[in-house]
């Protein structure tokens, strides 16, 4: 008896995991990386498919429990039948009514797998028609360990805007984006969105995004990539098309020139130091290519992919000690004396 | 006393050199894998091939099909030595065994040598570029199996003719001669493959 | 005997467990390198006063990973851009054992930080130390004077084996 | 069944039969014998205890993954340890474990339950088993002296390439896939011959166990998906170590490929630790339940077409390269189709509980609670095939919950299921039944606790295999619970441990047939001698022991001074010759080495091929050349 007891314990943990489940998906509500908490039409019809798959397939769950669990009660009502008959074969109308149920549960499994291969394929369907080349935007995400290099494809290439970790896109537009990559594969996840899609070295893979309101979401490499796969974020932070276009039209200036003297002095610094062949500042000398573009490093919202908020503190201690921020980096430790640090931040932090 | 509840088997058999013998399930279980493993590859050369504009890659020659197409000649004669061999050795005809391996043995090395004296004449090795890897992925394994395989029927013929066997080795060169219809059925796509391949599929 | 088999397990373990596959992921920060003493070019001194010899060793030598870090790091600096795949163009070969310099790998660090006339620029006090050692440790992997297992065999980007490139262009003339 | 002896004043003659009996089956004493050893049940425990140590190398690793994991920026592990921990417990846990100790548990009871006194090729299954070992102690080789592998246990290029996995790392998984790969074939091959063609008399197909069943396609699935796992690592390892362009997309080679060959077998390696967890419930839920199994056509058609399914949708695992919408259609269907065959199976279960009279042993417990967890499971795997669903989930946590629902749910739990069930047959002793109940318990809760959160950390946008994540993210608590579960798990594990040890030595006398089952290895004692069967039992139902002990038939005949076994006929079990298996040997201990010298030299150095080639072919000369003096007819 206690052993039924302990078996209907199950059944109860199921009830409590479930709604222990939904309050953990309330949760999700509002959350900048989820999911559940659509943003945009692509993501938005994969969560109405998740909600439909997750009711249906809930409730199949809650039958099949039940029902098992219903065969220890049976056991109940027939304890004193031991010994077996000899052929340990329940009655022959048993078996036949049996057959006829489990050949029931057979195509109605086969039936609700119909319905849910439906949706599914109709759910892709619409995703996939919700591109716009005509009125869309194109950007192209290329993935670098571990990194993200971001370029705005305009035709006339003094309208391309490079920038690095950030996506700033117009609300209600659809975006594409174009990934590549430089090394390995990543791949590209910003789940308020869309789903994912793979950045591959040697091919190009695209996928459309677009967001209903404003707001910004947070993204991150979803395929292993090696030692710091963890740290590779970005952000995408969409915003009315005025407010958009004047972003546009700022991040296609060079980079502004130092405020002060501490600044300048900040400059030759960097245009001095080792940076420059990693790092490119529009407008100054500094062109390196193997690192991010840093042309307007201050508006972004973060350092390293993600990794730190960008305050100047945290820019210090990541100039003077990346790899005990980011184990792996490839980011350089440049020596940088104590005296040149303050007007190195100052210079590139100022650069908004 | 239950006596009527027993099956006497003495009467059977105490081998067996047929598709009974459970070896014989084994050696197929082999030609299995390998067959896999040979489609698996071929599958994975057109992929590659298809995802490319111009192939072979610039620089690498068109292989040689004149040599390869005469080559295979003495290859499937050499499938009939070892046919041979293995119905002597279900009737244990000592001198037909002998024959029969003899026979694939000597074709098998003479194709072998052709095989070796094209193999030579390929421009590219497999650090040139993806069809070199696969080409040389190909003509490595199946080469591989060739002189396993033939290394195994030369140590049965060995063995046959000091006259130092039984049912077992009987039944050893009858399962041999399995997998060497099957390394010679499988070279047959994999020369069209490599040799004409190329040729089939060119977009140029 | 027991014990014995236990210990000789433990030191085989230990034992074995190489250089080849250390990874530093946080190596030692900065320092301005000079090592100018350390790296000797001739066996000749001034004055015939046999000088007391720094010694310097790469801590990086048969590191697998910090090998590879030095092959990103060659093209990262644009080495590569004189040096091309250490066959040379506008900067001399780096396949090779004739060294105007010397090859050992304190030389090769002391013409990385110093530069060297004829367009070599000073890489010291620029990048960091452990870089230099990096790249030292990749040049020399192109002269296979670092353990095989500790290289790659090829670039997941070009084909940089020569013998190949040559095998080739002979094969298509032939 | 000694009874049934036939001839009269047959005790003497008896005896003398099983000394004839115990001289030739028996193992030479000793070390050498014990090096020698080609018995079927010693090998398979061999199996079962190196999967489990394995088993519990995997456990610590993923405590320390756990660990890492527990809260936010935590620096216990840095990036490098992490990545090499999350391998080798994926790798460890694939290929060190589940698959062997399946294959252990076949070759321990797959002739038992045929009625027959060893596998088809004794000496094939030693080799197979160094050979296991020889990779396993590579690896771990490897991951004691800082040669770990780090590039995932998929090891996708060019992450897992030469530029950008340099060393020896990744060369060490690839090998030693080479060596698990070898030894699952050697089994698999083994297991079909046997079950095919050692079958006791009158176990025609339509009578085979429902356990032997899936090993035949279990081995079916190992022969045609190994070969793709086979190309797989040799293309990494060869573009690794001699410079091959198979994934080197600047020479006409494709990273993707990669892929598509490894998961054509790394799909079907799901069922081929799967399926023979299918056999365990079966097992269990017949002799349980006490009733024959319901619908064994519908479960035999469903074993089978989950076989064949499994290697059409290997391609639900690359949604997310992007592939052109009808083959996505496709694979979406393919893929939701094994939800069918999974269904059959679970209905015929729950058919056969309803109507048996159940006897809540251990084993049963685990039986219900593999039919909870893999249930939830399967669903999520519907989820999955969706390509739209499966692009917002695929490489998260969520995914982590799904597979270790399926594997942990629809393997773990049926072997510990098989574990309480078989040992009294191995051991001779019962495992203490109030110690299971309490084991299967804290194992239940302790697995969704650990594994439940990860669904929904998933859906919050936590990825695969990062070493750390912010605080901000708002994972903290399903990680910490999942961290409590896990070692909850790692307390289930130590019960178990106990519980084997306690049992082993004290537990109650088990006899020959504790369980009232119905197959043939309960007609065997136990432990079971080396030869098995005295005279090998007849079939003449499906439920062998289940007929009145006065029809049971055998059969005689077959001659005790030599290690003889009846083959029968593929479909009808006719009785068709005798054969003799091959007594100890050195060889298969002397060939693995030959082999291994070659698969680990051939890492450092291409030329070990050759010189391995040659060792190993000399080894097998020896294997094969005939014994002075030569068996004749008699």
């Amino acid at each position: 008896m206690t052993k039924r007891n302990g078996e209907k314990g199950a059944g109860l943990k199921g009830a409590v995991f479930c709604a222990y489940a939904f309050v953990l998906f309330d949760a999700c509500a509002g959350h900048q990386q989820s999911a559940v908490d659509p943003a945009g039409p692509q993501s938005g019809k994969i969560a109405v498919l998740w909600w439909f798959f997750f009711g249906l397939l809930t409730t199949i769950f809650l039958i099949v429990m039940v029902f098992t669990l219903l065969t220890l009660t049976r056991r109940g009502h027939r304890s004193g039948q031991e010994p077996l008959n000899a052929s340990h074969l329940p009655p022959g109308a048993d078996e036949k009514e049996l057959t006829r149920i489990v050949a029931a549960a057979t195509i109605a499994t086969v039936l609700i797998l119909f319905v849910l291969l439906i949706a599914s394929v109709s759910t892709g369907k619409s995703i996939s028609e919700l591109g716009d080349k005509k009125n869309g935007m194109v950007i192209e995400v290329t993935g670098n360990q571990w990194w993200w290099h971001v370029r705005y494809w305009n035709d006339d290439p003094s309208q391309m805007l490079v920038t690095a970790n950030e996506i700033h896109i117009p609300t209600g537009r659809p975006v594409m984006i174009r990934g590549m990559s430089q090394d390995v594969i990543h791949s590209f996840w910003v789940p308020n969105l869309h789903g994912k899609r793979d950045l591959i070295p040697s091919r190009v893979t695209t996928e459309w995004i677009e967001a209903d309101q404003p707001g910004i979401y947070r993204g991150q490499c979803a395929e292993y990539c090696g030692l710091q796969h963890a740290h590779m974020a970005l952000w995408v932070i969409a915003e009315p098309q005025a407010k958009f276009d004047s972003w546009m039209k700022h991040q296609l200036r060079p980079a502004s020139p130092p405020g002060g003297p501490t600044g300048e002095r900040g400059k030759q610094i960097f245009l001095n130091s080792a940076c420059i062949y990693c790092h490119s500042i529009r407008g100054t000398a500094a062109g390196g290519q193997t690192g991010p573009d840093l042309t307007h490093f201050g508006s972004r919202r973060s350092i390293a992919a993600g990794t730190l908020p960008n305050t100047i503190g945290n820019l210090g201690g990541w100039i003077t000690d990346p790899q005990g921020i980011k184990p792996g980096t490839h980011m350089a430790t440049i020596p940088v004396s104590s005296e040149d640090l303050q007007p190195l931040l100052e210079y590139i932090e100022g650069l908004k | 006393m239950i006596t009527q509840n027993m099956i006497n088997v003495e009467h059977l058999e105490p081998s067996d050199i047929s598709s009974q013998s459970p070896l014989w399930w084994g050696q197929v279980c082999i030609v299995a894998i390998e067959a896999t493993m040979f489609s698996i590859l071929m599958a994975a050369y057109f992929y590659v091939r298809l995802s490319v504009d111009v192939w072979p890659p610039a620089g690498d020659q068109f292989p040689h099909t004149l040599l390869p197409s005469i080559a295979l000649l003495p290859l499937i004669l050499s499938a009939f030595g070892s046919y041979w061999a293995s119905q002597a050795a279900k009737k244990n005809d000592r001198t037909g065994m002998l024959l029969g391996m003899g026979l694939n043995i000597i074709l098998a090395t003479v194709f072998f040598v052709m095989r070796i004296i094209e193999w030579h004449s390929l421009n590219f090795n497999w650090q040139t570029d993806a069809q070199g890897s696969y080409v040389w992925a190909f003509l490595g394994l199946h080469s591989f199996d060739y002189v396993a395989d033939l290394a195994f029927t030369i140590v049965l013929f060995f063995i046959v003719l000091s006259g130092r066997y039984a049912e077992k080795q009987r039944l050893g060169v009858h399962v041999d001669s399995v997998v060497w219809y099957f390394i010679v059925a499988i070279w047959i796509p994999i020369y069209v493959v490599i040799y004409w391949g190329p040729q089939i599929v060119e977009t140029q | 005997m027991r014990t014995l088999c236990i210990f000789g397990v433990c030191f085989f373990v230990v034992f074995t467990s190489c250089q080849r596959e250390k990874r530093d992921l946080r190596p030692v920060p900065t320092r301005l390198a000079i090592y100018s003493d350390a790296a000797r070019q001739s066996p000749l001194r001034p004055g015939g006063a046999e000088q007391p010899q720094l010694r310097v060793t790469n801590p990086y030598n048969g590191s697998a990973y910090d090998i590879a870090e030095g092959e990103r790091l060659y093209e990262w600096y644009n080495c590569s851009g004189c040096h091309s795949h250490g066959g040379g163009g506008i900067g001399p070969p780096l396949i090779k054992t004739d060294w105007i310099y010397g090859g050992e790998p304190e030389n090769l660090f002391d013409t990385i930080v110093k530069g060297r006339p004829n367009g070599m620029p000073s890489w010291g006090g620029r990048i960091p130390e452990y870089q230099i050692w990096q790249i030292v440790a990749f040049i020399r992997s192109m002269n296979g004077q670092q353990p095989r297992s500790a290289t790659a065999s090829r670039a997941d980007t070009i084909e940089q084996n020569p013998q190949t490139i040559q095998n080739r262009t002979g094969g298509a003339t032939k | 069944m000694n009874q049934t002896e036939p001839i009269p004043n047959s005790s003497e003659r008896e005896a003398q039969a099983l000394r004839d009996l115990e001289n030739s089956w028996q193992t030479p004493r000793g070390m050498i014998g014990w090096l020698s050893c080609t018995t079927h049940q010693a090998i398979g425990m061999r199996y079962i205890v190196t999967a489990f140590i394995f088993l519990l190398a995997g456990g610590i690793e993923a405590l320390l993954i756990r660990l890492q994991l527990a809260l936010p920026n935590n620096t216990l592990l840095g990036p490098d340890r992490y990545n090499e921990i999350f391998t080798t417990h994926g790798t460890t846990m694939m290929f060190l474990f589940a698959v062997p100790m399946m294959e252990g548990m076949a070759v321990y009871l797959v002739p038992l339950m045929l009625g027959t006194r060893n596998v088809a090729f004794p000496r094939l299954n030693a080799f197979g088993y160094w050979i296991y070992l020889a990779g396993a102690i590579f690896l771990y080789w490897g991951v004691f002296t800082n040669t770990a592998p780090d590039a995932g246990w998929f090891s996708y290029p060019p992450l897992s390439g030469p530029a950008y996995s340099p060393g020896k790392r990744v060369d060490f998984w690839a090998q030693m896939i080479t060596f698990t790969e070898v030894s699952a074939m050697c089994v698999a091959s083994e297991l079909i011959a046997t079950i095919f063609k050692m079958r006791a008399p009158g176990m025609s197909l339509n009578r085979i166990p429902l356990y032997c069943w899936s090993m035949l396609v279990q081995s079916f699935m190992v022969i045609f998906a190994m070969p793709a796992v086979m190309i797989a690592s040799s293309y990494l390892l060869s573009d690794r170590t001699v410079g091959t362009h198979f994934v080197n997309p600047a020479e006409g080679g494709d990273p993707l490929l990669y892929q598509h060959v490894f998961w054509l077998f790394g799909h079907p390696e799901v069922y081929i630790i799967f399926i023979p967890a299918l056999g365990f419930v079966s097992s269990i839920v017949t002799a349980n339940s006490r009733r024959e199994i319901f619908g064994y056509p519908g479960m035999v058609l469903s074993i089978v077409a989950t076989g064949f399914i499994a290697f059409g949708l290997w391609v639900h695992h690359m949604f997310a390269t992007g592939l052109p919408q009808i083959g996505e259609a496709y694979f979406t269907a393919a893929s939701m189709m094994i939800a069918v065959t999974s269904g059959v199976q679970i209905f015929c279960w729950i058919a056969t509980l309803w109507t048996g009279r159940l006897r809540m042993t251990a084993a049963l417990h685990f039986v219900f609670g593999f039919i909870a967890i893999f249930v939830l499971g399967g669903l999520t795997g519907v989820i999955l095939a969706s390509v739209s669903l499966d692009v917002q989930v695929h490489d998260t946590f969520f995914v982590v919950a799904h597979f270790h629902y399926v594997l942990i749910g629809g393997a773990l739990f049926p072997l510990f299921g098989a574990f309480y069930h078989w040992f009294p047959k191995i051991t001779g002793r019962l495992m203490n039944e109030a110690v299971g109940k309490l084991n299967f318990w804290i194992l239940f809760i302790g697995f969704n606790l650990t594994f439940f959160p990860m669904h929904i950390l998933g859906l919050k946008g936590m990825t695969r295999r990062i070493y750390t994540y912010g605080s901000e993210m708002g994972w903290e608590l399903g990680n910490i619970l999942a961290t409590i579960g896990a070692f909850i798990i790692a307390a289930g594990g130590v019960v178990f441990l106990i519980n084997i040890f306690l049992s082993r030595n004290r537990g109650e006398i088990a006899g020959d047939n504790p369980w009232d089952a119905d197959s043939f290895e309960w007609a065997a004692a136990s432990p079971p001698k080396s030869y098995n069967f005295e005279y090998l039992p007849v079939a003449t139902s499906r439920y062998p022991l289940w007929v009145a002990a006065s029809e049971r038939t055998f059969v005689t005949g077959l001659r005790n001074d030599r290690r003889e076994v009846l083959v029968t006929t593929l479909m009808d079990a006719e009785p068709h010759h005798r054969l003799v298996l091959p007594r100890s040997s050195l060889w298969p201990l002397l060939t693995a080495l030959a082999v291994t010298i070659g698969f680990i030299g051939s890492v450092f150095n291409a030329w070990y091929i050759t010189y391995g080639s040659i060792l190993t072919g000399l080894a097998f000369v020896g294997w094969f050349w005939p014994r002075l003096p030569v068996e004749t007819k008699p």
